[in-house]
């Protein structure tokens, strides 16, 4: 057969989300991989230099629909750090417990949408199933279960609900029976394993020259975690390791998820037993000063960055947001090339695309 | 390290008053490296925050310093490329990290309005490719030597850069 | 890190197959599955959930803090006319806009705006999902709420009942009161330091003209901007007394300016803005009626 | 009384009481008139015409009941995904029997949908591969018997196709012809991939299903379907063929499509594979006839491995049949859903590196045990 180029996209059931991977396949080989992407351009950057900053938060949830919190949470960081705010600690807590919840089920969501590309269609429904622990945990506490508009520049929105540190310890031990579960029902079987070892390798090398963060990178073998290394909040407080794993392949990148998820549960158990008492919001000023802020937390996809300019009104001047999938969307036709047209569907699940924050 | 070392703005301490401190802060000893490398083009070297630099750099010397960084300093991962309409000037801001010091380095140039163009840095990170297309697309600023220098969000056939402030609706 | 418990894939498909098998008997033989058949059954949904937004009229003073803070501009203040409360101003939602982010219920300085946990609010057509303020009015959803905003018991100043007798400064233990002359009008009024009074409430108890009430107050999360007057501007027309929804806005007499009429009496003098700024809402309804740039008000969305 | 013998009085009855009225028209009648209604009368009584009505009638009765199976698999596999998928399956349509209505519910809602054709796609090709499918995977259970007396014979004797399995088999293989044709006509890039990767994988895992069937053929010593059950009267061949039927299985469910080696339609990469193009009914024809395939596949495993209709005889025959059908599908979908799926390569290479010299090994086991005597 001839070669031939194949639209994987923008209406595709292997993307999640609009975007398009033009692959040219040799027979069945892949002999180069052209990503597209620009469907989903909202225009997030200009639209938040339009509106004063707590009214960007609800937006910057936005951003992303697997982990919405992490956007708010990222840019309340980034706004404090411009507005020289100092967060109360009960609220550091809140945020660190939060965001670690939103990350496992960011993660199962990643878990579910990759298995449902592999065709193992018990993998979505149980994930799916045990993202929704979370997001109830998460409803409760936020009172939205996808886009939760919950942290504040100066705190969080609310308190945490009675019976909610029952509730997450409950959940949290659920979910570590879970994994134990989802181990089996993956690794356990002999076809996942031939679907993702040694499949879809990025070497470090070209890891680290192309700017790919998070658990991809972290499957190569380096081991840069913005919590471990840059800390922000209070994960300086909070022990835990960096998952990391040497091969660089689609198991080493499903590997390095499920063990974030395990401290992510570790986390979880360790800022419910240290949260303070005390006030979990303060007042933030309206108007910030004609500086510069920054924030990096590192969100389940990679290293997040968010670049804000004041200009001395309650509007900021300039917001860049650094979505981790666009660049390592962009490193896609290094991982593709030479595998087959069926590994793509495992390459790029296992990056975890999420349009919303690629496209902004 | 305590909370309030981190976040405050307390920290901004300028080279040419702590010289005696250079050797034991990693931040200001590569502060101090690339000063010394670029005496003409680097100005303004100060450190925010513990672990977060700031360098202005020409223009014209962008390229250099940038392949310094990677090759000599170890700032082996550009994590963000922003560029920001002022009202005299384009300022493009690279935010670079280094893995091994735990470092971030702001390094600014500024173009003048009737000519934003600088120099592509893709060449030295491969993650630079997508972000300078993308500053291309919204900002109009015009990358010499870039590979691929094409709209990538937008559509092909627009005309305008929709971030610049000048841009209404 | 330490490695953790690899399964080995020994039994080719075996494992998965006995985890898919335990679902299935838990499912079929012990109990149900995990769907929630919808509109039979429903979610307990928490307090907090957001969903459709109910609006309490009695405690609503129509400032519009909802309308600006709307980061979609699906709220607006419309005019209403209630046999009980008379010609009034309350906001309505497009919910076909809104992205129930919750920000009015959050800024809401009195509280009247709650985000209910009813979530079924598709319809056929657009214009009925857009709700005006009599569709979300509910007077007795308020009580039923539990609020985590914090009160505070704080003295409210009537000034057109203050006499300027400086009891209140004289009496208060953490001397947060200081009589401050008001340009023009040879008066003084008691100018309250919010973050340092503590409710003891002597100021009101020393009152006796009950120019100041300690009343319950909702702390508010959000800054907000304050109005300036700029006195050579204002030509005590009165207008942002009467669009001031919190009653902040007094128009006080200023001696000495009367005019002389022809028969030689004089007239009325002239009058101008005081502003209490301890009952300032911040919404910017003043500057908006001001029409002689005697208000400024730093930052208000045009 | 057998099913011939069923029709045949059925047949009888009607074509008597027709020809009632036949003959006394042609009494009555002028002679002109009345010799072409005792001609007709006679041609209607005569040995040919009863017995191809009776095939007939058959022919709709066995078809009949294939398709009621064929919902019953579908209802088995949506109300069993279900439970295994932790969700509830078909519940409203038909609550009282647990949704089995649903699939009737889906079926008119696809016949009554517009049969639209791709502008470039190759006309005929394209509305001929529906067909074909769907035929050739109805021949399959024509020449499966349920029991003895329950199967499509063209005599009173009830004898059935002398060769039914291989013809079984045979009309098994036609389908990867009109799959290649479904995804060729189509003109898209997607159902000429899928098309081509069904062809390979159902050549490929044609080879070791015969010679496995092949190995049953020896041992029972004849291709007739009631032989085969026959000779499984004392033990099945599930247990002296045991490898054999392990790879008959797999291939089985490499043949029908399903999860793990549903590749031509791998919806993840290949949207829906060669059936991308197809909507309406003929999206529904495919649909039901994966159902179908499968009902075959697991009749053919029951006839081959499974002693058929043998079984403690407080159940009828033709049930307890239908029961290990069911039992075989099961198994299929408890796989399906636990495992993800494989690819192209590998599955090929499983195909001939490890189930052909499985499928060789049986028949070689087999044959010494037929020889031997053993069985």
């Amino acid at each position: 057969m001839a070669e031939m180029w194949i639209n994987m996209g923008p209406q595709h059931p292997m993307t999640h989300g609009l975007w398009n991977l033009r692959v040219k396949v040799d027979g069945e080989t892949i002999v180069d991989a052209e990503p597209e992407v620009g469907y989903l351009h909202r225009g997030i950057e200009k639209i938040c230099e339009g509106l004063t900053y707590p009214q960007i938060i609800p937006i910057a949830d936005r951003l992303c629909y697997g982990s919405s919190l992490t956007w708010s949470h990222l840019y309340c960081l980034t706004v404090e750090d411009l507005m020289d705010v100092e967060v109360p600690e009960r609220a550091e807590y809140i945020r660190v417990m939060s965001i670690e919840m939103q990350r496992i089920a960011s993660h199962l969501m990643w878990l579910a949408a990759y298995a449902g590309d592999l065709g193992l269609s018990v993998g979505f429904t149980y994930t799916m199933r045990d993202r929704e622990v979370f997001v109830d945990l998460l409803q409760a506490l936020t009172g939205s279960r996808l886009t939760y508009n919950y942290p504040r520049i100066g705190g969080v929105a609310h308190d945490l609900p009675p019976d909610f540190e029952r509730d997450a310890l409950r959940a949290v031990e659920y979910m570590e029976r879970r994994l134990k579960e989802y181990e089996d029902l993956f690794e356990g079987s002999k076809i996942f394993m031939m679907r993702n070892v040694g499949i879809g390798i990025l070497r470090k090398e070209d890891g680290m020259n192309l700017g790919v963060t998070g658990p991809s990178l972290r499957a190569s073998g380096v081991s840069y975690d913005l919590r471990k290394d840059m800390p922000y909040s209070v994960y300086p407080e909070m022990d835990f390791n960096v998952a990391i794993h040497k091969d660089g392949d689609c198991y080493a990148r499903y590997r390095v998820r499920m063990d974030e998820m395990w401290e992510s549960c570790r986390i979880i158990r360790q800022a419910l037993r240290k949260m303070p008492e005390g006030r979990w919001r303060i007042v933030a000023p309206r108007t910030a000063p004609a500086e510069t802020g920054l924030g990096r937390v590192e969100d389940p996809r990679g290293e997040a960055v968010m670049y804000v300019v004041g200009d001395g009104s309650d509007k900021p001047y300039r917001l860049k947001i650094r979505s981790p999938i666009f660049v390592t969307v962009s490193a896609a036709p290094k991982i593709l090339v030479g595998y087959k047209l069926a590994d793509v569907v495992a390459i790029m699940g296992g990056l975890d695309m999420c349009i919303g924050e690629n496209d902004r | 390290m305590s909370e309030g070392d981190e976040r405050g703005r307390a920290g901004v301490v300028s080279i040419e008053k702590a010289p005696s401190r250079i050797d034991e802060d990693p931040g200001l000893r590569v502060l101090r490296a690339i000063a010394d490398s670029f005496p003409e083009a680097v100005s303004g070297g100060t450190q925010l925050k513990p672990g977060v630099l700031r360098v202005h750099v020409e223009r014209a010397d962008l390229y250099s310093v940038c392949r310094n960084l990677k090759e000599s300093l170890g700032f082996e991962h550009l994590t963000m490329i922003s560029a920001v309409d002022y009202e005299d000037r384009f300022e493009i801001v690279y935010h670079i990290t280094s893995y091994e010091a735990r470092l971030l380095l702001e390094l600014i140039t500024s173009t003048p309005k009737d000519d934003p163009s600088v120099d592509s840095i893709s060449t030295i990170w491969g993650g630079a490719n997508w972000q300078e297309r993308e500053a291309f697309d919204l900002m109009g600023v015009v990358f010499r030597s870039h590979p691929k220098l094409e709209r990538i969000l937008l559509p092909k056939d627009v005309l305008y850069h929709p971030l610049r402030k000048d841009f209404k609706g | 890190m330490a490695e953790r418990r690899i399964p080995k894939p020994l039994g080719l498909v075996l494992r998965p197959m006995r985890r898919t098998g335990k679902q299935f008997v838990r499912t079929l033989i012990l109990g149900k599955p995990n769907t929630v058949l919808y509109p039979e059954q429903k979610l307990d949904l928490p307090q907090v959930y957001r969903g459709k937004h109910v609006l309490d009229f009695k405690k609503c003073i129509g400032c519009g803090n909802c309308v600006t803070i709307c980061p979609n501009d699906c709220m607006w203040l419309e005019k209403v006319e209630d046999p009980e409360l008379g010609k009034i101003e309350r906001p309505g939602v497009d919910l076909g806009r809104c992205l129930f982010c919750g920000l009015c219920a959050e800024i809401c300085p009195t509280v009247a705006l709650h985000m209910t946990t009813e979530f079924e609010l598709a319809n056929s057509d657009r214009e009925s999902i857009k709700l005006g303020p009599s569709d979300i009015r509910d007077d007795t959803f308020g009580p039923t709420f539990v609020e985590e905003r914090r009160t505070r018991r704080l003295p409210v100043l009537d000034l057109s009942r203050c006499t300027g007798c400086e009891k209140c400064a004289g009496e208060c233990p953490e001397i947060c009161i200081a009589m401050m002359p008001i340009d023009r009008t040879e008066r003084k009024k008691p100018e309250i330091n919010l973050a340092k009074c503590n409710s003891h409430g002597k100021c009101a108890e020393v009152c006796l003209e009950k120019a100041l009430v300690m009343t319950e107050v909702y702390e508010s999360y959000f800054e907000m901007p304050e109005p300036k007057l700029i006195l050579d501007n204002c030509s005590g027309c009165g207008a942002c007394a009467r669009k001031c929804p919190s009653e902040a806005i007094y128009m006080l007499e200023m001696p000495g300016t009367e005019k002389t009429l022809k028969n030689g009496k004089k007239g009325k003098p002239k009058k101008r803005a005081v502003f209490v700024l301890e009952k300032c809402v911040g919404c910017g309804r003043c500057y908006q009626a001001c029409r002689f740039d005697a208000i400024e008000m730093p930052g208000v969305r045009e | 009384m057998n099913l011939f013998e069923f029709c045949y009085g059925i047949i009888h009855w009607l074509v008597d009481l027709v020809n009632n009225l036949w003959y006394r028209l042609g009494d009555t009648l002028p002679w002109y008139f009345g010799d072409f209604f005792t001609a007709v009368g006679d041609f209607a009584a005569s040995d040919g015409h009863l017995t191809f009505m009776t095939i007939l009638l058959e022919c709709i009765i066995i078809i009949l009941v294939a398709l009621i199976n064929v919902l019953n698999f579908l209802w088995i596999f949506r109300k069993l995904s279900g439970r295994i998928l932790d969700f509830y399956g078909p519940y409203y349509v038909g609550y009282r029997i647990g949704g089995w209505l649903q699939n009737l519910a889906d079926g008119i809602k696809l016949f009554v949908k517009e049969i639209i054709v791709p502008k470039k796609a190759d006309r005929l090709g394209y509305l001929l591969a529906p067909i074909i499918y769907v035929g050739s995977s109805l021949l399959i259970l024509s020449v499966i018997p349920l029991s003895e007396n329950f199967g499509l014979s063209t005599n009173e004797s009830g004898e059935y196709v002398t060769a039914g399995a291989l013809f079984a088999l045979a009309a098994f293989s036609i389908a990867p012809f009109a799959i290649l044709l479904a995804g060729w006509s189509s003109n898209n890039k997607y159902t000429l991939i899928g098309g081509m990767r069904s062809a390979a994988q159902m050549m490929s895992y044609e080879i070791p299903l015969i010679l496995c069937a092949a190995s049953v053929f020896l041992v029972a010593g004849s291709f007739n379907f009631v032989d085969i059950v026959d000779a499984q009267h004392d033990i099945w061949f599930l247990i002296p063929l045991f490898i054999g039927f392990v790879v008959f299985l797999i291939c089985l469910i490499a043949e029908v499509e399903i999860i793990p080696f549903d590749l031509p339609e791998a919806e993840a990469e290949l949207v829906e594979g060669w059936t991308t193009e197809y909507g309406g009914m003929k999206f529904g024809l495919f649909y039901m006839t994966t159902a179908i395939r499968s009902y075959a596949g697991g009749a053919l495993a029951t006839a081959f491995f499974l002693g058929g209709w043998h079984g403690p005889s407080f159940i009828p025959d033709e049930i307890w049949f239908l029961i290990k059908a069911y039992i075989v599908y099961t198994v299929f979908m408890w796989l399906t859903w636990s495992v993800p799926r494989v690819r192209i390569d590998q599955m090929l290479g499983v195909g001939w590196r490890r189930l052909l010299p499985l499928a060789v090994l049986n028949l070689f086991i087999a044959a010494v045990l037929k020889s031997g005597g053993w069985i």
